[in-house]
């Protein structure tokens, strides 16, 4: 990260922390070599560098295996139901402006069920993260196509591929008012948790899509780490552009794309009468 | 001979002005030391069509809809006649009308209601300036309930307040003309002398949401929805005054949710909605009660199923908010008794809601949402409880925020708090809150948040017993008001009935509603849907004899004193 | 002596083939003559981790999983004890355990099982080319229980049919070892010779997708949700076959709806899912009552509430599948009495809702779900009924889709017919189906629905009755299975005890269910979720005696016999 | 509409109708001067010269002012719950191909509720017409603020305004896939009727926004009939160029924006086997 984009964070670090203590302790469920194993050691380096403590951190997450997530970390946390995790945190940052609010998902909890949403808080603009580890696969249920799952893969819920274009969830934040987007990759969880801590900083809502594969329904994502090149989006401050871009890119391009410059959200205004003076307007005199 | 209460209607085409008249002359009588109620009733156009304001006044508190219209005035005759079965006239009622709008439409004439001929057009050319005879109408029957120019005046005052001065004039004008026209007609609306006491002017929504206020309430999620919108928009200025925060979601999934996120956040959060989006809630309930999440649902009931009517009143939601989600969840349900009881139960909810980590859900229905009353500003309050946080930091090893112990109510210290991270979750979980899938756990938080809902006795607040016959009438909702009249005038004819109101339905307060129906021989539900719900669900708790008697029909009109009392009878 | 029955549990680490062992070994019996069941327990571990595959072989139909296991087929040790709980030993039963892999742990140690050395490693060690384990003990124990080499060696390529020919071909040459080396084994598993019959080897969710498409089912709306995503999963590729197409929604709100748009179109329409998408799909359900379009809701329950425990059974969803929905929103719900009774009840299903117009809700669960069950392929089947579309074409004006008549049972011309179009309402609506406001075609339209669903009589198909003791178990679901067998025990013990299975569970076949507890003193309602659900509705509609018991408790472990039988005893 | 739009419609007109017959009769519950009538008009239209009879078309839709629009018409209908009608639109051109679907509804039942079914729609691109009838409020529910309301627009639910940065549905129809997208204007049924002729031809999912005043709640929005032009937005093929001509436009220039080569999703194939087929899977010999 340069200089330029840390002089515009909105918070500086107030002390410094390990990544481990951002760690539970807590085995994870993930399969072993499962994507989500960098995006974790990601977050717990992203936020040690942040040098907030975890008990000012929370991790919201909706259902799935990258969903799991939270209960990995030593912070607060809230495992919601299946794709409404931005909607609880939006309630939650709204009231809480002092704490750190961060999701996490999967593709199939933040594009599909959770797509109303996604769009929802892109415009909304709040002051937080939203990691989205994509393996373009329902993981947790066992492997069925996400929005973002190639036209023809097979599988047996869709034989000879679902034969849909992939939603393009960079495109669609964009689209949607996203005020940072950025893609990371989980196989370079140095890398990915610079992005995080820029995410964090920066104001109004930041959203990092993670190519997180999945080792066991999708094994040819494997392949993904010869694939990713570090470079080859820049940094955008223009929509009309950073979408130029992301629509010619081919998916594998890491680094952040958009940054915009919209105020984010501001927090509720200091009371200024009380629950007394609203009665008033109901007497009769 | 003068009358303790009276029923007037003002109806006319869109542009009329019955809603206002309406209005100031509610206002007007509430200024003036009475009780009343107003109602409204709309045509089928969005906006703008042709409309009908109910308005009763009385010496005494006024808690459901007229038998019957003492006195209707037809501002015109446009359209109204579609209104007549929602407006019960008889021989003994008076149709004020301009004989110059034309004859009275079929529908009504029916009635047989005497008309009074009432040169409204005519009075308001004679006035000076523009003049509007929907107030002209209001002055007069003002004068004629016995209502001093004061009162009169000051009602439209407080109605237009907010429009420009020429216009305040010219209503305040057209009043005044319309008083001293009365002199001219020869119609006995005369009220008895009123009793004077502090008094409020509000409705059932407005109620609710001073009442989340009181109790704490400082987030609301929400998406629109009739009945339920006007209790936001009043709520969401206010709200932010006090420094908090209404947040319109895209949905009502990301209502609720967002509720729930402030909630685990440490705000006292509610959501309000009616019928369809409550149905899109009923999963996010599901995870409020297994994570452990206080919250405030508030339904305001319109008749269905589906999209229904829904700008009308019925009582067919009690199915959901006491079975709605899957798997065991079970949560806490509660129903203001009447208008005046709205803020309190609103309160109360947000006060159990918090003291019990669950969700608590409010049915309130379009009748009492959107009545505009006069109540006695002197309601009893609940007593303020709070939510546990002050967990115990642990030693060595993760926060046991759903310790099992012998307190089922563990304490949820809200993020921030160093040393007691948790994680707030809905799949099965150890103490510690991380997934577990054996039955040890499983069973373990079932039966923890079984047993906290159990031990909430709402004590004296589970609901009110009005009388000792041997014949009761259970109800709950808008459905008491009617009842408790029907029981009035069944003791005066000298028949009393036992009228037993449930505020929390539940889990069922079986002890108290035993209590209250001790020595009962003859038990009634009644009830606003079809399917009879709640009779159903007070034989499934065992609460009533097999032998209880079920009076239930859909809305969306109403029920009305007589329609009870005839049923006992 | 030989053994009428065998329960047998393979189990070991990730990558042991526990799964494909217990698959070969059943498949084999079911080769043999035997009847069958398997179901499957997984760690923590999303994929991949520690398993076990649990058997069950019988002369007799087996429809409830064993109190206990005679067999215990260690493939190692690895992390295997965490499954001790939910797989009963005790000093009868037989642990077969390589020495190699070390010592029994601890929690299936105190079982006091006994433990039967078995060097498996070694002995695949000695066969020539590549070796399983897991198929060498298959070999064993087949052989054990007087299996032929043939139907072991059909079962392993029935059950390697896809993999590449090497692989069959090592897993084959195991099975033989291992038959082979049981000479050395003293272990006295031997069954009893079986019956034969035309017999099906399918799992409860193949059999509810296979009765879908007999029911005529050509559209599907769902997204995935465990355990309901086999069921989807099996569907899709035959569905595509048969001209029909399986749409996988953004969520269950479109599923639901796109099924419902399907239904419309005149196309049989099912979605699938499992409880939190259900409380999802509850406002359209609302919408398929109000609107009279027919739609097959199929819910294969799991433990709750909220995401409760993906992967395990229960039997909570009764209140939602019953109560769920604002609104009074009457619809029906069934739930197959076994696996063998799956297909015919979704194929019920689907003609009860083309025939109704309206919602039919197949509350499934897991425990049948995925269980992979031999059973007579020869199961009775429901008559198909159909969906009236000839409605006359009006002579002028708009066609009456909610006509008022005395069958409430209208016509629905699919779109695409000339001269009858009409919409689709979910407002309040008059006979054209055009919204309306008022009482009149309010309360007709509500009544006119509930007519229907009152109007429908099961006749025979409305559940079982077994035996006429004055003792009733009432049961539904994967609770029927361990009911019966706990029957069948008692009845030996002398203790006979009738057994009341209902598939139709709303409208509740109050005549039926009275019939079928005619002379009886106790009635014990068994179910498997902690509020109870089934026994109050019950109690709710008057069908049970207040005196009537309840034994009702949480998943995720399901009923087995001897726990029912205990508590009648 | 030029020649070369017309060649690659699906299909052609069958036989020719007058625009009243595709009116039910019914009276419309919108305010009088609703943008609404001018939509009603333009579909009656369109379908008219479409040429196919009305038996043979469904319009589908949700809930709001908006969406009480079939049962205007003489067509077949489905009047749903809140923004789930391109759901159901879905399922029901799915299964019946042969029957053309028209989904017509609101910015707030489109837009925000029906927001995850929007995006969706747009990538799986059946093949039907959705017609969102933007007066940038919720009508129905008596004035508030939906996803396209102007940031400062002051109600009572939102004092001052909600402060959000509109939704801009072009833009999002075009990331998420939309295989044509269009502004229209109810002040001119004739033009609308011309796109929604075009609309119903493209092969895919084809989306008309229009500006549809609410002259109740929104009696500001009678002025967009001097703000709209008819002209400035040019058709593209190319989702870089349509997203930087939308993002650069004020929202008031009508005409096609953007017109795409996808293929709509097939219809089911023919039967190839029969129920009993299935059933010897299950048999043990
Ligand atoms: C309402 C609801 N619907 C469906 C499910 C089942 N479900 C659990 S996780 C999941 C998808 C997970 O996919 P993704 O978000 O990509 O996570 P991954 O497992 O791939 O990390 C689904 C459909 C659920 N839990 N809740
Ligand atoms: C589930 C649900 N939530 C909320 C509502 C209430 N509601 C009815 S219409 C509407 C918004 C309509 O806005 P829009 O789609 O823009 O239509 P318009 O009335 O402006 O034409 C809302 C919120 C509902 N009917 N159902
Ligand atoms: S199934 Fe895929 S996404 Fe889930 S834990 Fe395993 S590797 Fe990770
Ligand atoms: S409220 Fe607005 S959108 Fe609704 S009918 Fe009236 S003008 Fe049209
Ligand atoms: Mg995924
Ligand atoms: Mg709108």
């Amino acid at each position: 990260m340069t200089d330029t984009i840390t002089a515009r964070t909105t918070e500086a670090p107030h002390c410094v922390f390990d990544a481990k203590e951002f760690a539970s302790g807590a085995h994870p469920v993930w399969c072993p070599g499962c994507g989500d194993f960098g995006v974790l050691a990601a977050l717990e380096r992203g936020l040690a560098k942040h040098g907030r403590p975890p008990h000012e951190v929370v991790l919201v997450s909706g259902i799935g295996c990258s969903s799991r997530l939270p209960g990995y970390m030593s912070t607060y946390g809230f495992h919601g139901v299946h794709g409404r995790a931005l909607a609880a945190a939006t309630g939650l940052k709204l009231t809480r402006p002092d704490l750190e609010v961060i999701v996490v998902g999967g593709d199939g909890d933040g594009y599909s069920i959770g797509g109303n949403h996604f769009i929802h808080a892109c415009r909304r603009n709040v002051d937080m993260l939203y990691v989205v580890m994509d393996n373009r696969v329902y993981g947790m249920t066992k492997g069925q196509p996400s929005p973002t799952t190639e036209a023809d893969w097979d599988s047996d819920i869709a034989p000879g591929g679902i034969g849909l274009r992939p939603f393009n969830p960079l495109a669609v934040a964009i689209a949607s008012g996203a005020n940072y987007v950025a893609r990371g990759f989980s196989g370079d969880p140095n890398g990915l948790a610079d992005l995080i801590l820029d995410g964090i900083r920066w104001p109004g809502f930041a959203f990092i899509e993670v190519l997180s594969p999945c080792v066991t329904f999708r094994p040819e994502q494997s392949g993904w780490k010869k694939l990713v090149r570090p470079s080859a989006i820049s940094v955008e401050s223009d929509r009309a552009a950073a979408t130029a871009l992301v629509l010619a890119d081919d998916g594998f391009s890491l680094g952040v794309l958009y940054r915009g410059d919209r105020a984010a959200v501001a927090p509720p205004q200091a009371p200024s009468i009380a629950v007394a003076d609203i009665e008033r307007e109901f007497t009769l005199a | 001979m003068a009358r303790k209460s009276l029923a007037v209607v003002f109806a006319g085409s869109g542009g009329s002005g019955a809603m206002s008249a309406g209005a100031v002359f509610l206002r007007a009588c509430a200024r003036a030391g009475y009780f009343g109620m107003m109602n409204q009733l709309f045509g089928a156009q969005v906006r703008g069509g042709e409309s009908a304001a109910l308005v009763q006044v009385s010496i005494d508190p006024i808690e459901a809809q007229p038998d019957r219209y003492d006195l209707f005035v037809a501002l015109d005759w446009e359209k109204v006649d579609q209104f007549a079965a929602e407006i019960p006239l008889d021989q003994a009622s008076a149709v004020l009308a301009d004989p110059q709008a034309g004859a009275m439409p079929p529908n009504i004439a029916k009635s047989k209601a005497r008309n009074v001929a009432f040169a409204m057009a005519e009075g308001v050319k004679h006035g000076r300036g523009a003049q509007r005879v929907n107030m002209y109408a209001v002055g007069a029957v003002g004068a004629l309930a016995g209502l001093s120019t004061d009162n009169v005046e000051a009602a439209v005052a407080d109605v237009f307040k907010d429009k420009p001065t020429d216009i305040v004039a010219a209503n305040l004008k057209s009043a005044v003309s319309g008083f001293a026209s009365s002199a001219n007609l020869t119609l006995n609306i005369r009220l008895d002398a009123p009793r004077h006491a502090a008094r409020w002017l509000i409705s059932g929504n407005q109620a609710i949401a001073l009442g989340a206020l009181r109790g704490g309430v400082r987030f609301v999620g929400c998406y629109p929805i009739t009945p339920a919108t006007d209790l936001v928009e009043w709520l969401a200025p206010h709200l932010m005054k006090l420094g908090g925060r209404l947040v319109l979601g895209e949905d009502e999934l990301a209502s609720v949710n967002m509720a729930l996120g402030a909630s685990y956040g440490g705000t006292p959060a509610m959501t309000v909605t009616a019928g369809p989006g409550f149905s899109l809630m009923v999963e996010t309930i599901g995870l409020a009660v297994a994570a452990e999440i206080p919250l405030v649902l508030v339904d305001v009931m319109r008749a269905g199923p589906s999209t229904g009517i829904a700008s009308k009143t019925e009582q067919s939601d009690i199915n959901l908010a006491v079975y709605g989600a899957h798997g065991d969840a079970p949560r806490i349900v509660m129903a203001p008794m009447s208008v005046a009881d709205c803020a309190a139960t609103a309160e109360y909810a947000a006060y159990v809601a918090e003291a019990f980590q669950t969700p608590v859900i409010v049915l309130s229905d379009q009748q009492l949402g959107q009545s505009t009353t006069v109540i006695d500003s002197d309601q009893p309050r609940p007593k303020p409880m709070a939510r546990r946080v002050n967990g115990v930091a642990p030693a060595d090893g993760a926060f046991k925020r759903y310790a099992i112990a012998a307190d089922p109510l563990t304490p949820m210290p809200p993020p921030g708090t160093p040393g007691h991270e948790w994680v707030a979750e809905g799949l099965t979980h150890n103490e510690v809150g991380l997934p577990a899938s054996g039955a040890g756990p499983h069973v373990a938080q079932i039966n923890k948040r079984a047993k906290k809902i159990a031990r909430f006795d709402p004590g004296e607040w589970w609901g009110e017993c009005w009388g000792d016959s041997a014949t009761a009438i259970v109800a709950f909702g808008s459905t008491v008001g009617p009842a408790r009249e029907a029981a009035r005038r069944l003791a005066a004819a000298g028949r009393p009935v036992r009228v037993v109101a449930l505020r929390v339905i539940a889990p069922l307060p079986v002890a108290h509603l035993a209590r209250a129906l001790d020595g009962v021989r003859r038990v009634i539900v009644v009830e606003q849907n079809h399917g009879a719900q709640l009779y159903h669900y007070l034989l499934g708790q065992k609460a009533i004899p097999t032998a209880a008697e079920s009076v239930a029909r859909p809305g969306p009109l109403p029920y009305r004193p007589s329609e009870i009392a005839s049923y006992v009878a």
